[in-house]
């Protein structure tokens, strides 16, 4: 059995060399790889998942010779393994749903390197999943932020590359804030390993030293992830990025990437501050207020957009806005919803960004919200799929989104202070708002558009058993948001004893 | 203001380069000035780093004649961190230039502004 | 004085060759110089024209001060803003540096026992003289392993972004390239051909002894790197190309990175395990020593010269 | 030794605070230059020699280098020739 312990490791290296091997093979080759390559790191990781389960408790890894404070070490517990393997799924299930689309828009020459990116990109997130240390986190921060970048230049338009250079501006300037934190950090406390820290600052805060450089510090690297992960004053690179990539990449970075930042802010905060810190600081206070803000600003941006998929781009700043506001609450059940949030929001975004994919290319490839008219009849898979995603984001019940709501509902009312009432007034603004805009574009997608427009437009409709991959692509997402929606007692509970393990 | 903003005048200087580094990269138009700005601020991250290991008196940590001495070397960790550092800000400099090249040769021009506006107008 | 040999037999003569060859005038490999005449690097008129004309449309609409209220409204309020947002960034971050401990401290809380660790036991656990060294490749290994993965994904961003297809618009882009760059420069060759063995020498000099003087893999390769650059700017790609085309490129690059991964994973996971790590370090000081240093080293050096040469390369011709 | 190492600090600032004020780009990118070489001088004061080493290659030297490649890329360097004429 500890053999298992050996996985996350055997996983991120895995990762880095079937990139690199990657790079010197054909696409069909690359494929291959990239598939094998994603199912293995979901089996070991799911193993890895059972152990941690079974034992109870989380456990050190020491990557070298030399233990804690000299080497660098990974640590899994029940939460870490929980995310990877729920990464791994949604990589693998974005990839296949976008795998059509990628033949179309991406030049053949360029697709091994499209899974190189995808490859490297796997290996930066479980690498911030997994790392005990804050500079493996920010050279894997790196990595994460240039395989994005090339994840969304993929597909080579005007848009894509305008909207890569913002992307880049705005998340390098993350990154140099992560970094200076870091070392404020490090020259306060002599440690890089998030352990050693986290005892460190409980000896300087005990004699009431260096308060103010750590408040800074702090407060920098929350501004760094903030601008990273894409929190509402922040988000101008977003709708973009996300809107005009190709589809897998958009359902990788919106799902994903930002997730992965988030992981690693809660991380900061568990296992480098001590959460009882963090809460007595105002930075708490200040997510809560932004992520206020982005659920409003994001669900009204979203209804004035007539683009679907940069609707559904603005649509994830709102959701960003809910696990920010989440942490904001300060309490542990705050940080809980925000964590199943995170579950939830990454299985049903890729699922919208996947479907909406099937419905535009039926109407002519236009994504304008007008044209989609009738195209659920079209193609009824697609169809269904984006029915699913938009009720599961409005938050009805038996889909993950209801689960999320009810917990952050959940969390705000047995918060002690008064961030009650405006929680929960927002959180009932914010699924108003969704409700109109979701709702709106699934009315118009079951409106039946008059035949002779289908015909003058030359629009085809695709049979059920057409695309097959695309089919059991969202099929799969559809039982894996029931799923979650469902079964989320045993995820809650292992998501609490995770983080009872962060300690 | 605190007791040692003199004794760490190599860090404040560092930090005044930090901040015209923000400054580049917020007000100039210029994407290459963008870049260069985003330069400054990385260096400027480095210079904090390697000034915090210094201390007068002792030497790189060579070891020389099989002397193993604090008391005699210093610390060797900051090094070793801006290392790492400067070979992630050249990877992701010749990124941004090639991006930048990239754009150039679509919208010929290298302000940002402008490019929004050129694809305004194509409406893509 | 009359020659015993005829003309054309005294030009094939080894000694006129060399002479010729020191002299500039033939290649030893490819026969005479081509001296081709530089030519004007502008587009022509028209198009040159047309985007003139673009350019000040676009330009004029952007900052169409009357009309445009955004871009009213940011030039008076953006810059003050962001003016504003910077000092109050660099004063609090004086802030910062005011309360932190003394740098030149020997007791602050950076010189503790990691770092004692380090210099005290460094030589005898990794076997490397230099201590930065010994610590970014053993104690820090991961670290470094990600490091040299940045660049590696750095390039293939830059070859998703500039690398052309094999046809017409390679073509294209070799004979602007050939435009703009000096052929054939008399000078520039003498120099390169002076200066760039001793930029090899050096760099191999700083990779091999990365563990016993300042430098390593990275500066090293940096410095190859640059030396590769200057012959390329010299000669040319095309004599180059003879001994370092992408093929060279991609067996060098992945077999740079696949040494650095294999010693890396038996590294961690054999220390991980508890099991004996068989790379013995040798004795400290001596070129060959200090266990898995030297390798790590070595390709690592060879992974940023490929990487440093790919990044000019693509910039240049969109294409290795 | 602190004089010459305060000189060269002065000298980053000013170099910092010219790259963002120079009206060509091939100037701040000279001016990047010079900045990244006085760094690495700056580091070996520090006593960081490895460090100097790789800011003098990496940073004063392939960096450079692409910045001028990018420069000669986008056609600046004519440009600015051309003004150059026009203004003689």
């Amino acid at each position: 059995m500890d053999i298992i312990r050996n996985f996350p490791c055997v996983s991120i290296m895995l990762c880095l060399f079937s990139g690199i091997l990657t790079s010197g093979v054909k696409e069909k080759a690359a494929k291959y790889i990239n598939r094998t390559l994603i199912m293995t790191v979901i089996v070991l990781n799911a193993l890895t998942l059972y152990y941690t389960l079974a034992t109870g408790s989380a456990f050190v890894y020491v990557m070298g010779m030399f233990p804690a404070p000299w080497g660098n070490e990974l640590r899994a517990g029940a939460l870490e393994a929980l995310m990877a393997t729920f990464f791994g799924v949604i990589m693998m299930l974005s990839l296949c749903g976008g795998q059509k689309k990628l033949f179309d828009e991406v030049d053949p020459a360029k697709h091994n390197l499209y899974y190189i990116m995808t490859d490297v990109m796997l290996a930066s997130l479980l690498a911030l999943v997994y790392t005990n240390d804050l500079f493996t986190a920010y050279v894997f921060v790196e990595i994460n932020t240039i395989s994005a970048c090339g994840l969304i230049m993929i597909r080579q338009n005007g848009r894509t590359i305008e909207a890569s250079v913002r992307y880049m501006i705005m998340s390098l300037l993350g990154s140099g804030l992560l970094l200076m934190g870091l070392c404020i950090l490090y020259d306060l406390t002599g440690h890089l390993l998030m352990s050693n820290i986290r005892q460190s600052i409980i000896e300087i805060t005990k004699h009431g030293l260096y308060q103010i450089p750590l408040a800074i510090a702090i407060c920098i690297m929350c501004v760094g992830l903030a601008i990273k992960s894409a929190l509402f004053p922040f988000h101008a690179w977003l709708p973009d990025a996300y809107g005009y990539s190709t589809v897998s990449s958009a359902a990788i970075l919106s799902s994903l990437v930002s997730k992965g930042y988030i992981f690693l802010l809660l991380k900061i905060f568990y296992r480098v501050i001590g959460f009882n810190l963090i809460r007595g600081s105002h930075i708490l206070n200040m997510l809560f207020i932004f992520g206020l803000c982005g659920m409003i600003s994001g669900s009204i941006s979203a209804i004035w957009e007539k683009d679907i998929r940069r609707m559904i781009a603005f649509s994830s700043v709102a959701q960003i806005g809910y696990i920010y506001m989440g942490f904001g609450l300060g309490t542990t059940e705050g940080v809980v919803a925000s964590i199943f949030h995170i579950l939830a929001h990454a299985a049903t975004k890729s699922l919208l960004f996947i479907s909406a994919i099937g419905l535009t290319d039926v109407s002519g490839g236009s994504r304008s919200f007008f044209e989609l008219t009738g195209s659920g009849y079209r193609n009824k898979i697609a169809g269904i799929g984006f029915t699913v995603g938009s009720l599961s984001m409005v938050g009805i019940p038996v889909f993950s989104g209801f689960v999320s709501k009810l917990l952050f509902a959940e969390a705000a009312v047995l918060h002690p202070d008064q961030k009650m009432l405006p929680t929960l007034i927002v959180l009932a603004i914010s699924t108003i708002l969704n409700a109109i805009y979701f709702m709106k574009t699934v009315v118009r997608i079951y409106v039946p558009e008059k035949a002779s427009v289908v015909r003058r437009k030359g629009y085809f409709s695709v049979k059920p058993g057409q695309q097959k991959l695309y089919t059991v692509t969202i099929i799969c997402f559809t039982v894996l948001n029931l799923f979650l929606g469902m079964m989320s007692e045993p995820i809650i509970h292992v998501i609490k004893m995770g983080l009872g393990n962060f300690a | 203001m605190g007791p040692n903003l003199y004794a760490n005048y190599v860090e404040a200087i560092a930090m005044i380069l930090f901040g015209i580094g923000f400054f580049t990269l917020l007000l100039r138009n210029n994407l290459i000035k963008k870049i260069i700005g985003l330069n400054i601020m990385d260096t400027a991250i480095y210079l904090f780093l390697a000034s915090k290991a210094y201390i007068p008196g002792r030497v790189a940590p060579i070891i020389v004649d099989g002397v193993q001495d604090v008391e005699k070397y210093i610390n060797p960790i900051p090094s070793g961190l801006v290392l790492t550092g400067i070979v992630v800000s050249v990877s992701v400099s010749a990124l941004m230039l090639s991006i930048t090249i990239r754009l150039y040769k679509r919208y010929h021009t290298l302000n940002l502004d402008e490019i929004s506006a050129k694809l305004k107008k194509e409406g893509l | 004085m009359s020659r015993k040999i005829s003309e054309e037999q005294y030009k094939k003569n080894l000694s006129v060759r060399f002479r010729n060859w020191i002299s500039g005038e033939t290649d030893p490999y490819l026969g005479n110089m081509e001296i081709l005449p530089q030519r004007d690097a502008s587009p022509d008129e028209k198009t040159r024209k047309k985007h003139m004309e673009d350019q000040t449309r676009v330009v004029n609409r952007t900052y169409d001060v009357e009309n445009n209220r955004i871009y009213r409204f940011f030039n008076a309020f953006y810059k003050k803003a962001a003016l504003l947002c910077c000092l109050v960034l660099i004063a609090i971050l004086l802030l910062t540096v005011s309360y932190l401990p003394k740098t030149t401290d020997p007791h602050s809380p950076g010189n503790n026992e990691v770092a004692e660790r380090y210099i005290t036991r460094g030589m005898q656990e990794t076997g490397a003289v230099n201590a930065v060294t010994g610590m970014i490749l053993t104690y820090r290994a991961f670290d470094t392993f990600g490091e040299t993965n940045v660049l590696f994904v750095a390039t293939c961003c830059v070859m998703i972004l500039l690398m052309l297809e094999e046809g017409s618009k390679k073509q294209a882009e070799d004979e602007n390239d050939a435009k703009y760059e000096p052929k054939n420069d008399a000078i520039l060759q003498t120099i390169a051909s002076v200066l760039c063995p001793i930029i090899f020498i050096f760099g191999i000099y700083v990779i091999l002894n990365g563990h016993l003087s300042p430098g390593g893999g990275f500066s090293g390769g940096a410095i190859m790197g640059a030396g590769m650059i200057l012959y390329v700017s010299a000669f040319g790609f095309k004599k180059t190309q003879r001994f370092f085309n992408e093929e060279v490129y991609k067996v060098a690059k992945i077999s740079a990175l696949c040494v650095y991964g294999l010693i890396g994973a038996y590294y961690y996971i054999t220390g991980a395990n508890g099991i004996e790590n068989h790379i013995p370090l040798g004795i400290p000081g001596h070129i060959l020593s200090s266990g898995i240093i030297l390798p790590i080293n070595i390709a690592v050096g060879l992974e940023v010269a490929c990487t440093m040469y790919a990044f000019y390369a693509l910039f240049r011709k969109g294409g290795l | 030794m602190q004089v010459f190492q305060m000189i060269l600090l002065g000298f980053l600032v000013v170099c910092a605070i010219s790259v963002s004020f120079s009206k060509k780009l091939l100037n701040s990118i000279l001016i990047f230059m010079s900045y990244s070489l006085v760094m690495s001088i700056i580091w070996i004061l520090l006593e960081s020699p490895d460090l100097a080493i790789t800011e003098a290659a990496v940073g004063a030297g392939v960096t450079s280098i692409l910045f001028f490649i990018t420069l000669k890329k986008i056609h600046a360097l004519d440009e600015e020739k051309k003004e150059e004429d026009r203004d003689e």
